[in-house]
């Protein structure tokens, strides 16, 4: 395969520049950047948060701030990392930028729909973090009545109301994907012959579309409670606190996978391409990710084994989550199946798809400790529990994230970035993160309960050694900054496809026209058809 | 179904279910019988007046998605008040 | 630094078990992903130029064999993660009970003798004990880590919680679901003590009255004697409510023709809110006390209406 | 039609197949407040009962017939756009617009009588006795439910307006009137959830 660098004139970052072009701009590619920016000033204002909460524990008294102001400080992680990075991530940055691409087609189906869920975000974004700026709020994300709703002195309402306009932003988006999925794909795409990253985001998109409305009800009743004392999850009013919890986390559960179904589809494509060898099972991958978008909404109760349900629910639900880590199981061994016999070369984002395959699956095999439920008795609302879920979700998703900005970047800004500071990152971020939530996995073990900005001194080790990897994690994770920030400018110009990868995105150029594809592609072979290696061999 | 005729019928028909359902329940005193006849006028106003049998495949995927979906929610979510039981404290000796 | 926490009940140790069979089973997993990824790692980059031969064509032998492996083993798991909840959660009739209330942010332990403790709790070891737990405010959580127990503790309901420790000493008794600014705040200690020791704490810490007592006292001092019958010669000056005695346990006829069975919440219920369930050919005049008798103050009625069970019907 | 669209057809039948996945979204909306409706009914019924009792049957019921007809009208208008008669479609949209105003206004005059009424929850609850709080319960629910109804009326009513422009303006012809279908969809949708409503609100628990 020769490579020739064309230096493209005429690209969609180049085609118009005033900054009316750029905000009213319908173009799936831009839209994806200006998500881009928000995202990442999202990201390290939780991060911030993140990193105060950790030098406060450094001490067990508490080293910098006052316990009001630490439970401020992780509703604010929470509710921001959650609703405004985790949750949109990877969709609407990567996935509107890669969506259309990947389908052969030249914008998503309702591209006005897609600047305003843009804005909605915003919207819902900038509100949201102005009342956690200028009143606090020290619910925990999860906003349990009736703390959120009768003791607190927190701005609950506009921080809800915050969530619900971005919410909006959310079922636009899933709309908009699946919508594009079923009608947009490029003659000769038969749905097996679709890259697996769209596979995982129409799941994900399922669960935009068919959860978020359940919460967007949730915080309206919240709303109503909370000014008019109405009594619905208000005890004394003939209530239910635990109302709220099936209702919240009827979307909050399945929105954990909203978070690492998109980090999948990223493994599938960044894994196969740095093996160059087909994947293995693909229809396996394919539909454990709808079955994962399916089952999902099944086992929401497994937040409330110890908050007073029935104890026919609690086996109910502790049978169906187990059920659930099913398909992520069979990903796993599909992705170890494909590095089998492959080529595998180790550039950037190949590092940060191993870190995710390994970091993923410890976050994994803990959440069945939870899903038991005779250890979920000692070990919820523990540390356990917050390290398990930042497997998940930092090591996890956030890896996947990176490994899906280093594999694109080439396409989305048409440079190659400092390749051995793009490693020395993905070791870096793997090496913080162990030490930053491995002992967290130890002090839930012994007992230490989440939300405490004080402790018992016999934690204190511990805790001084997670905030010292947190400290490693937060240099880490700056540095893509700069690299990359520097790559725009400085990058050496990229091919059409760097990484000799398959796939309709690489076939147009670097970065690519504001229409995509001059001429609609027609594809005419299964996706990741890469050589076989007896293939190899013989010609060789 | 197209054209003016079964457009008319469907409207008569959902007037008279109206009816039936407001005399059931001011007669009968049955819980489910109004919902049931709610459940019946939705349907005519899905078949006559959204037209579902003209739609596409993909158009009763999704409702039926919504539709199920909606079926998970009320049955999982109701399987916890529907068994939970209130505490019972079991003392020594006691003459029950 | 410790990395192991003192086994101190009878379900820790089976607790610990089940952690133990789900580390086991992780780490085999973990060793068997971590040892193929640097495993294919090494033998399949790109520069080694061994032959890989050819790869199979048919994988779904190899997808179901491992999906079924996966099953039987999440289902395993499964079944004793339940039996061990369920045996966590069922405590056995003899319990011997107290009485936890839960506010912001301090615990309230009321013993049957009428010993009171604050953000501390102390039990005889090798008797199993109950728990009757309630919240002021807001959901709080008992959790008690060297029992490997805790339940939420909810406002207007009653939830139990029991174990039967083993091991005399001190543990941490922590309130594990945030309720508000000083939730870190709301720790205490759980002494587990020889029973001849607890039999001296309970006498030292004697208390002026016992929680029947108290309860006596209270019924008089909300007026509820002017009304009730309580014990063979107790109020019931008029005769216009039902009698107490032999009430708790027994099944209770109400005006709308269903019964009930009078266990401590429906009592508690009967007192807050008590036009929710007349009892048959009463009036109800009954007015409600909600809001005006305190968690604590309800615990020493249900006690001495509880005691009167003893006296049986009059 | 947009650049990333082969045809008109291969257009409208996207935009009718994201109207159709923006109601199962609907669906699980309002199906949230029958979810929540369903749970505390089951624990309160009699305070729901209580509650039934003192909701207006008579304006409900009008209100239920008067909507039925709008969606007819409707339909009868998008009936008509495919015969080629936008005069006709205009008609219809106005008669819908017409019966859209009756309801919200009959809406106007129950909500005017229930808080006349003091059925308001809270600390001046009419409803006084043991099934007060399920039966305050009970009106949480209704003016959540006929509020949030009422909005996607309006709404609604928006939607038919900008179509009776459109159609005056000339755009809709026998050939091409897909947003006049996507708004009929939108609009019988909110009919239907006004079908689940009634019963739960008016006669269940009767």
């Amino acid at each position: 395969m020769s490579v020739t660098v064309d230096t493209p004139r005429v690209s969609y970052l180049t085609e118009e520049n005033t900054i009316g072009s750029w905000l009213l701009t319908t173009d799936h590619k831009r839209i994806a950047l200006l998500y881009f920016a928000s995202i990442t000033g999202f990201f390290f204002l939780g991060g911030i948060a993140a990193a105060l909460m950790r030098i406060n524990l450094l001490t067990p008294t508490g080293a910098i701030v006052s316990h009001e102001m630490y439970n401020r400080l992780f509703t604010m992680h929470g509710v921001v990392m959650v609703w405004f990075f985790l949750v949109p991530a990877i969709p609407v940055t990567l996935g509107n930028f890669i969506v259309p691409l990947m389908l052969g087609a030249r914008d998503l189906a309702f591209p006005k729909l897609n600047l305003v869920s843009w804005y909605l975000f915003m919207t819902g974004g900038l509100f949201a973090t102005y009342s956690l700026f200028a009143g606090g709020l020290d619910t925990g994300w999860t906003f349990y009545t009736p703390l959120s709703t009768d003791y607190t002195k927190g701005h609950v309402v506009a921080v809800a109301i915050g969530i619900f306009i971005s919410g909006f932003s959310s079922i636009a988006t899933g709309v908009n994907f699946i919508v594009s999925i079923h009608r947009l794909r490029a003659p000769g795409m038969g749905w097996y012959r679709m890259p697996l990253m769209l596979w995982s985001l129409y799941a994900t998109s399922v669960i935009y579309v068919l959860a978020t409305p359940v919460l967007a009800m949730t915080l309206i009743l919240l709303g109503f409670e909370t000014v008019f004392h109405v009594g619905i999850f208000d005890q004394r009013l003939g209530g239910d606190p635990l109302l709220f919890q099936h209702l919240f986390w009827f979307y909050s559960h399945p929105a954990v996978y909203i978070m690492i179904l998109p980090g999948f589809g990223v493994m599938s494509e960044v894994l196969t391409t740095f093996s160059q060898k087909g994947i293995f099972g693909y229809k396996f991958i394919a539909w454990s990710s709808v079955a994962i978008a399916v089952i999902s909404f099944f086992v929401w109760g497994h937040h409330m084994f110890v908050a007073g349900t029935s104890v026919y629910s609690a086996i109910t639900f502790s049978l169906l989550s187990f059920m659930v880590s099913v398909p992520s199981a069979i990903k796993v061994f599909n992705w170890l199946g494909t590095l089998h016999k492959g080529y595998i070369k180790f550039d950037a984002p190949m590092l940060y798809a191993l870190g995710f395959l390994g970091l993923f699956t410890i976050g994994g095999l803990t959440g069945l400790f939870v899903a038991a439920l005779g250890a979920d008795v000692h070990l919820t609302q523990t540390y356990f529990v917050v390290a398990h879920f930042h497997y998940i979700m930092v090591g996890g998703m956030v890896s996947a994230f990176f490994a899906g900005l280093h594999y694109w970047w080439p396409k989305i800004t048409g440079r190659l970035y400092p390749e051995m500071w793009a490693r020395a990152a993905a070791f870096l971020i793997f090496f913080g993160f162990n030490l930053t939530f491995f002992p967290q996995f130890i002090l839930g073990y012994l007992g230490m309960p989440r939300r405490y900005a004080a402790y018992p001194p016999e934690f204190q080790v511990l805790n001084v050694l997670s905030s010292a990897g947190s400290t490693i994690l937060a240099v880490a994770y700056l540095m893509p900054v700069f690299y990359l920030g520097y790559s725009l400018r400085h990058g050496a110009r990229s091919p059409s496809n760097p990484w000799h990868a398959t796939g309709l995105e690489w076939k147009t150029q670097s970065p690519p026209r504001t229409e995509n594809f001059p001429i609609i592609p027609i594809v005419t072979e299964p996706p990741y058809n890469y050589p076989r290696p007896e293939d190899r061999t013989r010609a060789a | 179904m197209s054209g003016w005729p079964p457009l008319l019928v469907a409207w008569i028909g959902l007037l008279v279910l109206l009816a039936l359902e407001l005399g059931s329940a001011l007669l009968l005193h049955l819980p489910a019988t109004a919902s049931l006849f709610g459940m019946a006028q939705a349907a005519i106003v899905v078949i006559a007046f959204m037209r579902i049998r003209r739609g596409s495949p993909l158009m009763h995927i999704f409702g039926a998605a919504g539709l199920f979906w909606l079926i998970v929610l009320l049955a999982l979510g109701n399987l916890d008040p529907l068994t939970r039981t209130d505490l019972i404290v079991q003392t020594t000796g006691n003459p029950r | 630094m410790t990395l192991t926490l003192t086994s101190a009940s009878v379900h820790s140790a089976e607790v610990d078990a089940l952690l133990a069979g789900l580390l086991l089973m992780s780490l085999a997993v973990l060793a068997l992903v971590f040892g193929l990824i640097w495993t294919y790692a090494i033998r399949y980059r790109a520069g080694n130029t061994e032959d890989r031969g050819a790869i199979g064509q048919k994988s779904w032998r190899i997808e179901i064999g491992w999906t079924v492996a996966t099953l039987v083993v999440f289902f395993a798991l499964f079944v004793w993660g339940a039996d061990l909840y369920v045996r966590l959660y069922t405590a056995p009739g003899n319990a011997l009970k107290i009485y936890v209330v839960g506010k912001q942010w301090m615990w309230k332990v009321e013993h049957e003798g009428g010993q009171r403790e604050i953000n501390a709790l102390h039990v005889p070891v090798g008797r199993p004990v109950q728990l009757i737990m309630t919240s002021e405010d807001v959901i709080h959580d008992f959790s008690i880590p060297a029992f490997r127990i805790k339940h939420d503790v909810l406002p207007g309901r009653y939830e139990q919680l029991w174990f039967n420790a083993q091991t005399p000493g001190s543990y941490h008794l922590f309130c594990t679901q945030f309720c508000g600014t000083d939730h870190a705040a709301m720790i205490g200690e759980v002494v587990a003590m020889q029973q001849a020791d607890y039999a001296r704490w309970l006498t030292q810490n004697g208390g002026s009255d016992t929680l029947v007592a108290a309860g006596r006292d209270l019924f008089t001092r909300y007026g509820c004697s002017g009304c009730h019958q309580a014990g063979p010669t107790g109020g019931g000056g008029t005769v216009r409510a039902p009698s107490l005695n032999g009430l708790y346990g027994s099944p209770v006829p109400l005006a709308d023709g269903t019964t009930v069975f009078a266990d401590d919440k429906y009592i508690r219920d009967s007192i807050l809110l008590p036009a929710d369930q007349i009892v048959a050919s009463y009036a109800p005049v009954m007015p409600s006390f909600s809001g005006q008798i305190g968690e604590d103050d309800l615990i020493k009625l249900i006690a001495f209406i509880k005691s009167l069970a003893a006296e049986g019907p009059s | 039609m947009h650049f990333q669209y082969s045809s008109a057809e291969h257009q409208a039948e996207s935009a009718m197949s994201g109207m159709w996945l923006f109601l199962a979204q609907e669906i699980l909306f309002f199906g949230a407040l029958v979810f929540v409706w369903v749970y505390c009914c089951y624990q309160h019924p009699a305070g729901f009962r209580l509650a039934t009792q003192h909701a207006n049957l008579l304006i409900g019921s009008i209100n239920t017939a008067v909507l039925l007809t709008s969606s007819f009208t409707f339909t009868a208008g998008l009936l008509a756009i495919e015969r080629g008669e936008p005069r006709r479609l205009i008609q219809a949209c106005f008669a819908t617009i017409g019966l859209g105003v009756v309801f919200l206004l009959l809406k106007g005059v129950e909500w005017f009588k229930d808080v006349g009424d003091g059925l308001v929850p809270g600390a001046h609850f009419s409803l006084t006795g043991p099934d007060s709080g399920g039966a305050q319960i009970f009106y949480v629910f209704y003016y959540v439910a006929t509020v949030l109804h009422a909005l996607h009326m309006i709404i609604g009513i928006g939607l038919v307006l900008w179509i009776a422009w459109r159609a005056r303006r000339g755009d809709f012809s026998r050939a091409w009137s897909t947003p006049v279908e996507v708004v009929g969809l939108y609009w019988s949708f909110v009919d239907v959830v006004w079908l689940t409503l009634y019963p739960l609100i008016y006669l269940a628990a009767l």
